[in-house]
């Protein structure tokens, strides 16, 4: 029969998914299945994307859940609809929090990405020689989302580790996750401590920090004094390092939304097609990207 | 006999208005009682304390010597008072039985019974001779159906006090029979009524007793009618007197200034035509319904025209729209104040200024001071009771409410002909002599006028000529030579073929 | 009139344009007219459905409530923790019903006592309560310990599941109570003229305040089903349920300037909105054109529902 | 009354309680009165400021617009396609202008036209635009090429950045348009009564295609500014608006039942949100007690608004 793969993700107008459902489309055309793309924002949306897959007669699906959290229920909807089930970047958890062993998943924990992140800002602190002591750390937090929690703390744990004061880092909660939210409550907190003129920036994504970067070139802090290192590596990211001169902006943990998109949608068919069941975990690694090697990563990834 | 109804040094102020102070006076069993005074003297604020709705300041009202002290209008309720105020009080999306049962549905449980609704209604409208659909909307009716839709309220529930807040502003002569036959029976089970009007006729021919209101003071209690003369009345309320109130007097017409050709509309199905003169006022005369207030917004391009056309000084004018109309000068006062003509929310000042500022407004920018002296000059000249300009017009009562409505017309500039669907509805007997006299005077200047309304002795009173409409026809045509209110009435009637009554 | 455009701009306008694009949908779309596509459906617009039946008085009587999206999500979030920390599922539901009535009950009487405007009010409610859930669960989806409560969700009867029969119950009920009872009515009144109906007697305020505390209490269940469907509690659930549910019921013909409402339409709207997305999804429409087609499916419905009453010469 | 009563509750209350609150936070948050934060928070409230102008007529008007977001993010998003095509910031600025007064004009049209309620039509538009705006970007935020288009935002007059001057400018404006225009008073009329208003002359239709045209000429201005800001089109940017702005037109004292708005109200709440914003940051209150406080701020500046319209006798 005519293979059918469903590919639901959380935030469909993310550029991230939009790339994962890129590469999944290459894989579908490689391989000559359909790949049915629905966004669910929310634990409901997804019931329904898995009901209304089920009702169009394909076999299996990938998700990137809104909550992990909603494991049980994404499992039992599948297996109500005799589909097969992958997951992708966000791992399906139980009740108590332990992760799903029995879904094949492809991701990267969020904490993982967080701790390079800190690593980044780690290396260049040092390289520009800079005094932890005299430096303010700006976490563009959004904590009413999981993951961005686990990606912000990852990150916090290796500046910390690596003498990094705890009186120093700032919290800038963003309203909603959009730069100008970040934008603003980073000016808040750049104003409250004026006397701290070095400064580096976390946040959830490239987004996030791109607000804390464009709060510094407001109050008038250099480029050079600022180190801000994104998560995701897509377009936002992409136009910073075009700039002619260098922003605060300096590097992105890019994550490869090729083997995220591509691999998985492969994997599913070869498993639906085939019956080659996919690896339990596969694990992919972030990659650090700067101004000056980025295209560089992206070819490394496999993007463009 | 025991005095029933009483009311005890009563005072109710608002903001900058001392409505009602230390006002008391009794009312008879049985007594049909009649309230008058001037616009804004205080009227609707004793009935409106009387229903529950707001509680005086001071003082109390005592029904059959028992002091209530009522907080609610459904306490009022439970006392036996029913008032019925005097704007609309009506749902327009649920239907007339349901209106009329709105508070008191009835039914088990919470569960209505809709057979009995139904049917209770059907027979009290019958009883009462009211000619309406219990199972229409209140939406699909004339302002004139649901007046008396609102009147039947008065006699759903068995009531000791009924309050009726000019209860015929609305009506033509022939509701208002209907009306008046009620009231008699009312009277004989020995309720009483208080009954608000301007209309001294219905005042006399009505009330046992009368008590005169004057700016928020008691200014006459008369326990027997046939002790007082219409002039005393006229004095006590205006504090002067106004010997004829019409007024009339002859002008020389000239040529035709507006000529309405063969329109009709959604609601107007038979084509219309009519035409009237420099100087001259036209009055149009027709039961509820006859479709005289569709006429004039079909005129005056406030709904869509299916056909026809309208001239005016020989050019013809292309209105659909009321911004055409006016500028072609044309000037339409609609019937229905409360939804048609005021801006709730917006100073007096502003209701009035709102079409005839663009004449003194350059480039679109206020003229601020112009404003306030044409405010000034209209409140001063229709007598407005108001603290201010600065007032918000919902604040007003009635009749000032709509003298400031009239006085966004007087006001505008290069009007050639003035619509206006009835005149004085609820203005007190002074004001409506000094708004005749304007009348007169505009027509003087040339300006065409056409005056809807559903009191003969007013139409009869001050137009040069009356058309009468009867079921969206003009059945009639009356020179004022000709007038005779039998033929007048036996015209707007449907019943009565029309040749019958064509004028000789 | 012809007789075609008497019957679509009639009374029963809505449902009978619904039935013609239902059969066209269904002839159309593969598969789309299956037991398990109806099903799927049905559960997808449960949440949607019975959260309507009360906003269809919220809006007849004039009013508003924004904060159903965060109420369904605090009293689903109470329902699972209730029952976590007490083992039993009743204790859950119960707690569940106490929050959603309480917000429901705050909301009325801040409006009607305090005279706020009803879009203010829940507004400011409906941050308030994500807040607290939020809060209370530290921003993070609470699991459901005892996997019988998920069986609310999954249980069947006549092979139809649970919630659906839940929210056929509360169409039934809500519309005998808005055309046969005197609360109904008086709703309609209400927003028909609130003046009116004070001085006719009505108790307007406590109409008010009933209208919103049921409001609170249906979303409770909503949440409660929502909870066992997706296996836990969520902070974040229903977040933007407020519009969704307001559009069901105006495209169902319930006017938002009050007095106009009618169960038989909002299950159509409600229904209408569950088709499109089923059927988007079912097309493979991408994402974004999805926006597009959402905003004009919402915009011709209106329309048509507005020559319907221009037709049937309604003065607005 | 006594006199502080009447100072709080009359005419000029909500400034004068503004005043009053103003002076207490600067006394007690640390930071909050240096300039640099002063003029972080007016930057924060850029774009809520500029939108509100015109908000707040289409609100007087008894209007309704939740496509602010969306047309913000659209047209900005076009401002930074089409000059990063032609080269030309200038070129950027029209194209701005023409996508948000066609989005704006479309609204008037349908809504003054076709009839429909504001707030469905713009709830339709806001999902339609928000798709274009994802649609023509395929999702992804788009870089700025010309660096001197950042200069808008960045450049500064007097010490004040453009942005601020801008948004000044707006108040003034609009403003001087409510108060001294026949095209405000014509508002505030339909506002009060759109019947009335429109047989006492008033061209309700063209006026209300004119409120929403310019509601979304202004977005565009919004929309240019914040890429200028961001240095990026983003067509996710600005969700949320709508309400943040209604939000602030309310507790500025504008009437959602029409006929009732002053620009100094608005000034004042708009300023009311960013410094509400700006103190729970510099005070560290978690994100989660932020939404409890956001909306308990909205509940009370309501409440104190509608004590002082009951002291001033005003008839609901
Ligand atoms: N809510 C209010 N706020 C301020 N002033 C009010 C209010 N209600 C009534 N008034 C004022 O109280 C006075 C008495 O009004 P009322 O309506 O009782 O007059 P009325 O005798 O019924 O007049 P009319 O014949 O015009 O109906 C008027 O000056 C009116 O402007
Ligand atoms: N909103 C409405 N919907 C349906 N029919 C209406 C409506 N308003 C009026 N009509 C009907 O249109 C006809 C003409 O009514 P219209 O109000 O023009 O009469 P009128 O002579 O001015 O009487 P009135 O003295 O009541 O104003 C009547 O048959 C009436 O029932
Ligand atoms: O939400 C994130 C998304 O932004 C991308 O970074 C992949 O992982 C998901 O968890
Ligand atoms: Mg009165
Ligand atoms: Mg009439």
């Amino acid at each position: 029969a005519d293979v059918k793969i469903g590919f639901i993700v959380k935030q469909p107008e993310e550029p991230w998914f939009q790339d994962e459902w890129k590469f999944a489309d290459v894989a579908a055309k490689e391989k000559g299945f359909t790949l049915v793309k629905i966004g669910a924002e929310d634990g409901e949306k997804v019931q329904s994307a898995i009901d209304n897959l089920g009702a169009q007669g394909a076999q299996g699906f990938i998700v990137c859940t809104p909550d992990v959290k909603l494991g049980p229920g994404i499992v039992a909807k599948a297996a109500a609809n005799d589909l097969k089930l992958m997951t992708v970047d966000d791992r399906l958890v139980n009740a108590d929090g332990s992760p799903i062993e029995d879904v094949p998943h492809m991701g990267i924990s969020a904490t993982k990405i967080g701790e390079a992140v800190g690593q980044a800002l780690v290396d260049e602190i040092k390289k520009r020689g800079w005094d932890m002591k005299d430096v303010g750390a700006i976490r563009v937090s959004y904590d009413q989302l999981p993951t961005a929690v686990d990606r912000v703390e990852g990150a916090l744990s290796v500046l910390k580790a690596n003498g990094f004061p705890e009186a120093n880092i700032f919290d800038a909660p963003q309203a909603k996750t959009d730069t100008e939210a970040a934008l603003n409550a980073s000016t808040i907190v750049l104003n409250k401590n004026a006397g701290i003129k070095k400064w580096v920036a976390i946040g959830l994504n490239d987004e996030a920090v791109l607000g804390a970067v464009r709060a510094t070139e407001t109050v008038g802090i250099a480029p050079d004094s600022m180190i801000g290192v994104g998560i995701g590596g897509a377009d936002s990211a992409i136009n910073e390092f075009k700039k002619p001169a260098a922003t605060g902006f300096f590097g992105t943990v890019i994550i490869s939304p090729k083997r995220h998109g591509y691999e998985t949608a492969l994997n599913m068919y070869e498993w639906i097609a085939n019956g080659k069941e996919p690896e339990k975990l596969t694990l992919t690694a972030g990659q650090l990207a700067l101004r000056d090697n980025y295209e560089a990563v992206r070819k490394d990834l496999g993007i463009e | 006999m025991q005095d029933f109804l009483e009311f005890q040094s009563i005072s109710k102020g608002y903001p900058g208005v001392q409505a009602l102070s230390d006002v008391s006076f009794s009312v008879r069993k049985g007594a049909v009682h009649g309230l008058m005074g001037e616009n804004g003297a205080g009227k609707s604020t004793l009935i409106r304390l009387l229903s529950g709705d707001q509680s005086a300041d001071n003082g109390e009202i005592r029904i059959e010597g028992e002091a209530q002290g009522y907080r609610s209008v459904r306490d009022a309720f439970r006392a036996g008072v029913i008032v019925i105020h005097q704007e609309l009080q009506l749902v327009p999306e649920l239907t007339v039985a349901e209106n009329l049962w709105l508070g008191h549905f009835p039914g088990k449980g919470g569960v209505i019974d809709r057979r009995q609704l139904l049917r209770v209604v059907g027979e009290k409208l019958a009883e009462i001779g009211i000619d309406v659909d219990p199972s229409a909307k209140i939406a699909s009716l004339s302002i004139g159906e649901r007046q008396m839709v609102e009147i039947a309220k008065a006699v759903m529930l068995d009531a000791r006090v009924i309050a009726l807040d000019e209860p015929t502003s609305s009506l033509s002569s022939r509701e208002s029979e209907i009306l008046f036959a009620l009231i008699e029976r009312l009277r004989s089970n020995g309720t009483v009524i208080l009954y608000v009007s301007h209309r001294l006729d219905e005042i006399f021919r009505l009330c046992d007793s009368l008590t005169v209101l004057r700016d928020g003071k008691l200014a006459a209690h008369h326990p027997d009618i046939s002790k007082v003369t219409r002039d005393q009345i006229i004095a006590e309320m205006v504090g002067r007197e106004i010997s004829n109130i019409w007024g009339w007097r002859g002008r020389d017409l000239g040529a035709e200034r507006l000529r309405v050709d063969a329109i009709c509309g959604p609601k107007l199905k038979t084509p219309l035509s009519f035409s009237v003169r420099r100087g001259e006022i036209l009055g149009f005369f027709g039961l509820i319904g006859a479709g005289r207030s569709e006429m004039t917004r079909l005129v005056y391009g406030a709904d869509r025209r299916h056909q026809g056309t309208v001239t005016i000084d020989g050019a013809i004018v292309r209105a659909d729209n009321p911004p055409q109309s006016i500028r072609a000068g044309m000037v339409l006062c609609p019937e229905d104040r409360k939804f048609d003509g005021i801006v709730q929310g917006r100073s007096i000042e502003e209701n009035m200024a709102i079409s005839s500022r663009r004449h003194f407004s350059p480039f679109g920018i206020l003229n601020r001071k112009k404003e306030a002296e044409l405010a000034d000059r209209f409140i001063a000249k229709l007598r407005v009771r108001t603290p201010s300009r600065k007032q918000d017009i919902i604040n007003l009562s009635g009749g000032n409410q709509q003298k400031v409505i009239l006085g966004r017309w007087l006001s505008e500039q290069g009007v050639k002909v003035l619509i206006i669907d009835e005149p004085t509805r609820g203005i007190d007997v002074g004001a409506k002599s000094e708004i005749y006299e304007i009348l007169y005077e505009l027509a003087g200047q040339g300006m065409a006028i056409v005056v809807i309304s559903s009191e003969l002795p007013e139409v009869m009173g001050i137009t040069d000529r009356i058309l009468v409409m009867c079921q969206g026809r003009i059945a009639a045509d009356f020179a004022r030579t000709d007038f005779d209110e039998r033929r007048i009435l036996a015209a707007a009637l449907p019943d009565v073929p029309t040749e019958q009554v064509q004028p000789s | 009139m012809t007789s075609l455009k008497k019957l679509l701009l009639g009374e029963q306008g809505l449902v009978v344009i619904f039935a013609v694009a239902f059969a066209i949908v269904a002839l159309t779309v593969p598969n789309f007219l299956t037991e398990r596509n109806m099903l799927g459906l049905l559960q997808s617009v449960v949440t949607i459905g019975i959260v309507a039946c009360t906003m269809m008085f919220c809006l007849a009587s004039r009013d508003f409530d924004l904060s159903v999206g965060s109420t369904v999500a605090f009293s689903g979030m109470a329902a699972v923790m209730a029952s976590n920390a007490s083992g039993s599922i009743l204790v859950g539901l119960i707690a569940a019903l106490l929050c959603g009535g309480f917000v429901g009950l705050v909301n009325g009487v801040v409006i009607a006592h305090f005279r706020i405007n009803a879009l203010i009010t829940t507004l400011a409610t409906m941050q308030i309560v994500r807040g607290f859930a939020l809060i209370a669960s530290d921003g993070r989806a609470v699991g459901i310990n005892d996997p019988s409560f998920y069986q609310l969700a999954l249980s069947k009867f006549l092979g139809i599941p649970t919630p659906i029969w839940v929210m056929g119950c509360f169409f039934l009920v809500f519309g005998f109570v808005l055309n046969r009872t005197v609360f109904g009515k008086n709703t309609l009144a209400i927003g028909g003229n609130p003046e009116a109906s004070r001085l006719a007697g009505v108790n307007v305020s406590n109409m008010r305040i009933w209208i919103f505390a049921l409001q609170g209490l249906v979303c409770a269940v909503a949440g409660v089903l929502l909870a066992s469907r997706i296996t836990s509690g969520q902070p974040n659930a229903a977040t933007g349920l407020e519009l969704s549910v307001i559009s069901a019921c105006v495209l169902g013909g319930v006017s938002l300037a009050g007095g106009r409402a009618a169960m038989t339409g909002v299950i159509v709207g409600v229904l209408i909105m569950g088709i499109a997305e089923n059927v988007m999804n079912l097309l493979n429409i991408q994402a974004f054109y999805q926006y597009v087609v959402r905003g004009l499916i919402l915009l011709l419905a209106v329309l048509l529902d507005n020559l319907r009453s221009a037709a049937a010469g309604r003065r607005s």
